[in-house]
């Protein structure tokens, strides 16, 4: 069989994981194409140039008949396709080019991450409108998604565009040691949080841009935000928090985070392969293709995620 | 003359006070305290009751794993598989647990896991003479990737029937109000230093990281020993990820990456010596204890996110110059 | 002449051990080649040879670190086939390596009793029994009149109190045999004068001793017969009396082939 | 006699070719020519141009600091901070072409900085006696951390006036279709080879493996050739990182994480003994390239992605196997 | 007797080194104390010793490896100071050490040329004359009369042949000084020999020899005089025909205090 290629950033992410369900469920439903869905990445999230290797050694394989690429390093994927030149359709999943390098790729397939924060800073905004200080708390130093949506949350959170750090506008203001990076370990991202209450007792929110605190080390979450639960509901503390990964839904159901903003990963993998096939094909396709967002706050967790 | 002789034969170079402050050991915990003392002056929020209780909690999944590399380290070898074993134990409890099974039937195959890959790079090491390095990154590279195959590679939160149970042993406090993980450490570090001091066994552990040709001569039984040390290394990683997984609530397959770097500098701070021979079990507390508190410290002080990096280095590096001075000085 | 002819005499009664046509090779060397003896109780064999005669590989098969690749080792007249080091100190044999084999890192007192730890305890649970092992050690440093402190790390010894702590493992129990690889090679005058004595304390005991020397005078001065290695074959075995350094020396070099 | 004693002293236990195929890089040359001859008749796409200009240019990076690892580890020590070296260097080289000088100019002050962070470590393993896992530990930390500060962590991928000039240093393919990469780390393990047979330098790193204590006695500045031996391998790193950096286009935070273990294992997989004193260049070459052939090949098999790691640590693992066996059969 | 009393007097008129008070303290440890000696050329001065007793800690500081605690060393007659072994051979000062100080990683030449290679090559481009090296090597062991082979690996080979490897390095330059440390401790009878016939051809070409043994039949067969040291004291220093191995071994052990 023909394979449609998916590479993602690293396979010892649980989000990546629901884009190969995704494969796997079109694999199962389209038994009698002549394509296959095959899933593949570098072993870690923050190994960049392995990727790039895979992307290369993809492409040089006879059988594929398209890629989908999630980039971890997108100058480095760019680089790399304009050194390959491929000869089969490529496109971007999950993560995209960056704008000057769009021709590289056919189409995008995924979340608006750009989007993603700032909705997120939007229910943070909606539910403490004077604001307050703040902590983002960010997953891999160099990971554009999660940088974009950091710049959406700020935009929305201050009002104005492009800024660096929070210091006062719209009345938010980043405290020092922020933002956390917490190379996505769950358990490092909620000791630091920790850290930063204990430092700041007077902080009015936390910004999480990848959902690790909550769904790598939902029960630490807990037993930290279980006492300020009330403080949350009353809106005097306010959590906006990335991703419907694992527990995360069920801690918002608690009311211990006061938004949750989350991708559709199973849609992107059950998506690429059509896509792909269309490219193949040469039909026209739209650029870029969102997948959208699922938003749950505590009333809605019953019917926020689609199915 | 013969008076001498026998005061000579009963008198000891070095008394305990001597060489209690003479070991590395000790100037990392003057080390740690110092820190302690500056942050509670320097902070409010160190000497709060959570903080040091999330503190010593932090502390231990680093300083169980460090229990049994000091052993691993002290017989002159070396374990990089253990932030992919604990992964790998984490996982398998979760699955079986998640399958339904009870937490006793989990937490017997986590463990059983833990002991065969101890025991299959102890054979290796021991019998065919591979060097430790290389079987020990090879099973890092293999734990983390059954990690994946075992439990598809998800997100593994929901623990079948003994779910709460599971929890509760490693995210509760069941004795004056300590963190459940800290009493399990503490007994673990003195089983382990009661091994190391009073047993045959720690005796044997010595001698090959001492002289390892010497003790085959002499009859030790060496490669048994050593299978058995990177056993008990493989299975603290599993303690330590059967605790952790009670206390985070959930496994994904990268918990524990890069954690085989902190654990040893948690022993090699602690004074344990890579060439072998030398190493506690105090040590190995003591050494995760300063990682944790720099860690904690950066947080409260506030320090830049991109700065953090560069203190944690130094403060590894400054906590042997204590020592390393204290021998120059002596040497010279 | 006359003390050394008495344990010829009472030699001929007892035969220890008895080594029949051992060999040893490793990969292409052949350290010791097809060499027959026997060690008769209360008797001193000094074992002579060059650099690289197999002296060393000899004595170790007779104390189980190495296995023979042909021959058989005959103790009290039955076979014995050792795999392990302890296997061999349990049939009595016990040997001083010429490296002395000390740990750096742990005391005098721990290496003496290296491998055979006293434990105390009831029922499974046993502990090192420190104050005992101190004690025995500190008494055996004590007769070998050797200023060795029992808890000192071996790191810091001098060559002369490294060799007693190596020597003071063959007293912790009653040997049948000792077996000395170059005891005296790294010490002083002193010490050498207490090793000596020390061997002769043994022979008295009625027990076999092997002296590996490169030292003419110690061999000649203790030893009732001796033996000497060429190139891994036995070229001599014959009573001290009966030979002389220079005929010794001859065998060693090569000067003389065989008697 | 004296015909003897002359023809004795002529010999040679062992002569050249016994000395190769005694040693483990000639094994893992095997495994390497045999792994390739598998996957040319297994695959069609391994032995295409395309795929081996890939496999060889990928190969470089880990070769080019394999080289220098490799003369840390001949004199007995470790460097685990090459990866985060890699990174700051890359960096440096980034912000100051970024910052709008010529490429020269960011040559040199990356250089400059793998060079004063390679004396660094040398300078306290060498002169302050610090273990060098713990000194390049916290470097490993220090680095990266710096490499954020210096560029604000973001992604610098516009290198100024000289942009073209550096993307062509590391992407382009100057000698008959060979990429740049590869020629460079031709170049580097012929000089390391060079250095470590032929020059006094290369003398004394091996003669510091093999006996630190000896060395000192004899009179070799063991010290000074120490702190070389450090800023050899940040050096390495360095070069590796300005290589990289042309090639990849882009720099961020993350490039050259967890490489020192890949590095290590390269070397160690190519006949470094980690006890010091053996060691050769061209074992760094095959070491990284089996570890490369067994990555592309798992690819070009459409291998399960979860099975991977155990397909790269059983091979790591296995790669030692070979050279373990002969000793083996040798000793019994 | 007649030969060593011609040395004795050509001694007085050539003192090649002088040490004056010289101490070296390890931390507390005390291990050389205020002592005074000159070396002459020609003459072979045994130094003898219990173990512990400071005679290597005197034998490094006049090699280089230490520098002393208090005292002066003066090399025909002006005050030299040594930070590093490389000075005290360009000093014209050798040394084979106890331990050897050898290289197992590396073949017999390498070791015995290690620290001064030789290279060749044109300007500042120089390569290792391995050529070279193993043809001087093979001419010093040829001299030497050991079988010892300059292209094996040191760690390969047996006592005797190591021995040899340590020794060859004295050999290289025409020295004005060697101090051997116990260079017959571990060797057979043949190879000792060999090395006192060796010390003996050095003494002849007016080299000073500094013998660090405890074998008293070395000492008194090839000394010219006798130094012995006592807990880092000099408590005896005379010519070998004015003493005697009993006064020599009551020097060493302290039953006789000091002549
Ligand atoms: N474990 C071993 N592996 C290979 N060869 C060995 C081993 N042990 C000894 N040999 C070789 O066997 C031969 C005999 O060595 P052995 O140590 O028995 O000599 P020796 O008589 O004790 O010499 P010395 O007086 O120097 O101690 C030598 O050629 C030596 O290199
Ligand atoms: N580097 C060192 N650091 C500390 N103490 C030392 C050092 N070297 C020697 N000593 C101590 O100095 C004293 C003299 O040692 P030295 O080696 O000079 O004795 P020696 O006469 O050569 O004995 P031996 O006959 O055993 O070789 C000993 O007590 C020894 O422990
Ligand atoms: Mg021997
Ligand atoms: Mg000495």
């Amino acid at each position: 069989k023909k394979q449609l290629v998916i590479v993602v950033k690293g396979l010892d992410n649980p989000f990546f994981e629901a884009i190969n369900q995704g494969c796997q469920k079109w694999n199962k439903e389209n038994p009698d194409s002549e394509y296959e869905c095959f899933y593949t990445g570098p072993a870690s999230t923050s190994d960049e140039a392995g990727e790039a290797q895979i992307v290369q050694d993809m492409l040089g394989k006879a059988d594929t008949a398209a890629i989908a690429i999630s980039p971890s390093n997108a100058k480095l994927i760019a680089q790399t396709l304009k050194t390959a030149n491929p000869s089969v359709p490529v496109m971007t999943l999950d993560a995209d080019l960056a704008q000057e390098d769009a021709a590289l790729r056919k189409t995008y397939l995924g979340t608006d991450n750009y989007l993603m924060g700032k909705r997120i800073g939007d229910y943070m905004k909606e539910a403490k409108p004077d604001g307050g200080k703040v902590c983002s708390i960010q997953g891999n130093p160099g990971a554009d998604n999660i940088l974009r949506r950091a710049q959406g949350w700020r935009d929305s959170l201050s009002g104005k565009e492009g800024l660096s750090e929070l210091k006062g506008e719209g009345g938010w203001t980043e405290v020092a040691g922020c933002p956390v990076f917490t190379n996505d370990d769950g358990a490092k991202g909620v000791q630091a949080m920790t850290d930063i209450l204990a430092a700041n007792p007077d902080l009015a929110g936390f910004g999480i841009m990848g959902g690790w605190p909550l769904f790598g080390a939902p029960q630490p979450y807990r037993d930290l935000f279980k006492p300020m639960a009330d403080k949350i509901a009353k809106n005097e503390f306010v959590i906006g928090a990335a991703d419907t990964i694992g527990d995360e839904v069920a801690i918002a159901k608690e009311g211990l985070v006061t938004a949750l903003v989350g991708q559709r990963p199973f849609e992107m993998g059950y998506k690429a392969p059509s896509v792909m096939m269309d490219l193949i094909a040469g039909k026209p396709v739209e650029d870029p293709v969102f997948t959208g967002l699922d938003e749950c706050t505590k009333d809605t967790v019953d019917t926020c995620i689609q199915k | 003359m013969a008076v001498t002789l026998d005061q000579t034969i009963a008198q000891k170079q070095r008394n305990w006070i001597a060489s209690v402050v003479g070991g590395q050991t000790f100037w990392v915990l003057i080390a740690v305290i110092l820190a302690c003392l500056f942050l509670s002056a320097a902070t409010d929020s160190f000497a709060t009751a959570k903080n040091l209780y999330n503190i010593t909690r932090n502390v231990t999944f680093v300083a169980i794993i460090a229990l049994g590399m000091t052993l691993v380290i002290i017989t002159g070898g070396i374990d990089l598989s253990v932030g992919s074993v604990l992964c790998l134990c984490s996982m398998v409890l979760a699955v079986v647990m998640h399958a339904g099974y009870s937490i006793e039937v989990g937490i017997a195959a986590s463990i059983g896991t833990a002991l065969i890959i101890g025991a299959f790079n102890g054979l290796l090491i021991a019998y065919l003479d591979f060097p430790p390095f290389v079987v020990t990154l090879g099973m890092l590279s293999i734990a983390r990737s059954l990690a994946m195959v075992a439990s598809n590679n998800t997100v593994v939160f929901q623990f079948g029937p003994d779910h709460d149970t599971l929890l509760a042993l490693g995210g509760g406090a069941w004795f004056l109000g300590i963190a459940n993980p800290v009493l399990y450490m503490i007994i673990l570090a003195l089983l382990t230093g009661f091994v190391l001091r009073w047993t045959r066994f720690g005796r044997y552990v010595f001698a090959i990281g001492g002289n390892e040709h010497a003790a085959t001569l002499t009859g030790v039984p060496v490669r048994r020993i050593k299978v058995a040390v990177y056993m008990i290394s493989a299975l603290s990683a599993g303690i330590a990820g059967i605790v952790q997984t009670g206390w985070l609530g959930a496994v994904t397959t990268n918990i524990g990456a890069g954690m085989e770097l902190q654990v040893i500098a948690a022993a090699v701070i602690g004074g344990a010596n890579l060439a072998g021979g030398v190493g506690t079990a105090l040590g190995a507390l003591v050494g995760a204890a300063l990682i944790e508190v720099i860690r904690n410290s950066l947080g409260l002080l506030g320090i830049n996110a991109f700065w953090q990096g560069t203190f944690i280095g130094g403060a590894i590096v400054l906590a042997v110059l204590f020592d390393r001075i204290r021998n120059f000085r002596q040497s010279e | 002449m006359g003390q050394a002819c008495r344990f010829w005499e009472v030699s001929r009664l007892v035969a220890v051990l008895e080594l029949t046509n051992i060999s040893k090779h490793f990969g292409a060397i052949q350290a010791v080649n097809d060499v027959s003896l026997s060690l008769l109780a209360g008797q001193v064999v000094g074992l002579m040879g060059d650099n690289g005669a197999g002296k060393s590989t000899l004595v170790k098969m007779i104390a189980g670190n190495f296995r023979p690749s042909e021959g058989t080792i005959r103790l009290d007249g039955s076979e014995i086939v050792m795999h392990r080091p302890v296997e061999a100190r349990q049939h009595g044999i016990e040997i001083v390596h010429q490296d002395l084999a000390l740990c750096n890192n742990l005391t005098a007192a721990a290496n003496v009793f290296l491998g055979r730890e006293l434990r105390r305890g009831i029922g499974p649970l046993k502990v090192l029994d420190y104050k005992t092992m101190y004690r025995r050690a500190g008494e055996i440093f004590r007769e070998l009149k050797s200023e060795t402190r029992p808890r000192d790390l071996v790191r810091q010894m001098s060559g002369g109190q490294r060799q007693a702590v190596a020597i003071a493992r063959t007293m912790l129990s009653e040997a049948k045999i000792v077996l000395m690889d170059e005891p005296t090679a790294a010490i002083s005058v002193r010490q050498v004068a207490e090793v000596l004595n020390l061997i002769r304390q043994l022979r008295d005991r009625g027990i076999a001793v092997v002296l590996i020397s490169h030292r003419m005078p110690d061999v000649f001065t203790v030893a009732d017969r001796v033996i000497v290695l060429r190139r891994g074959r036995k070229v001599a075995d014959k009573p001290i009396e009966a030979s002389s350094p220079e005929e010794v020396t001859g065998l060693i070099t090569g000067a003389i082939e065989q008697v």
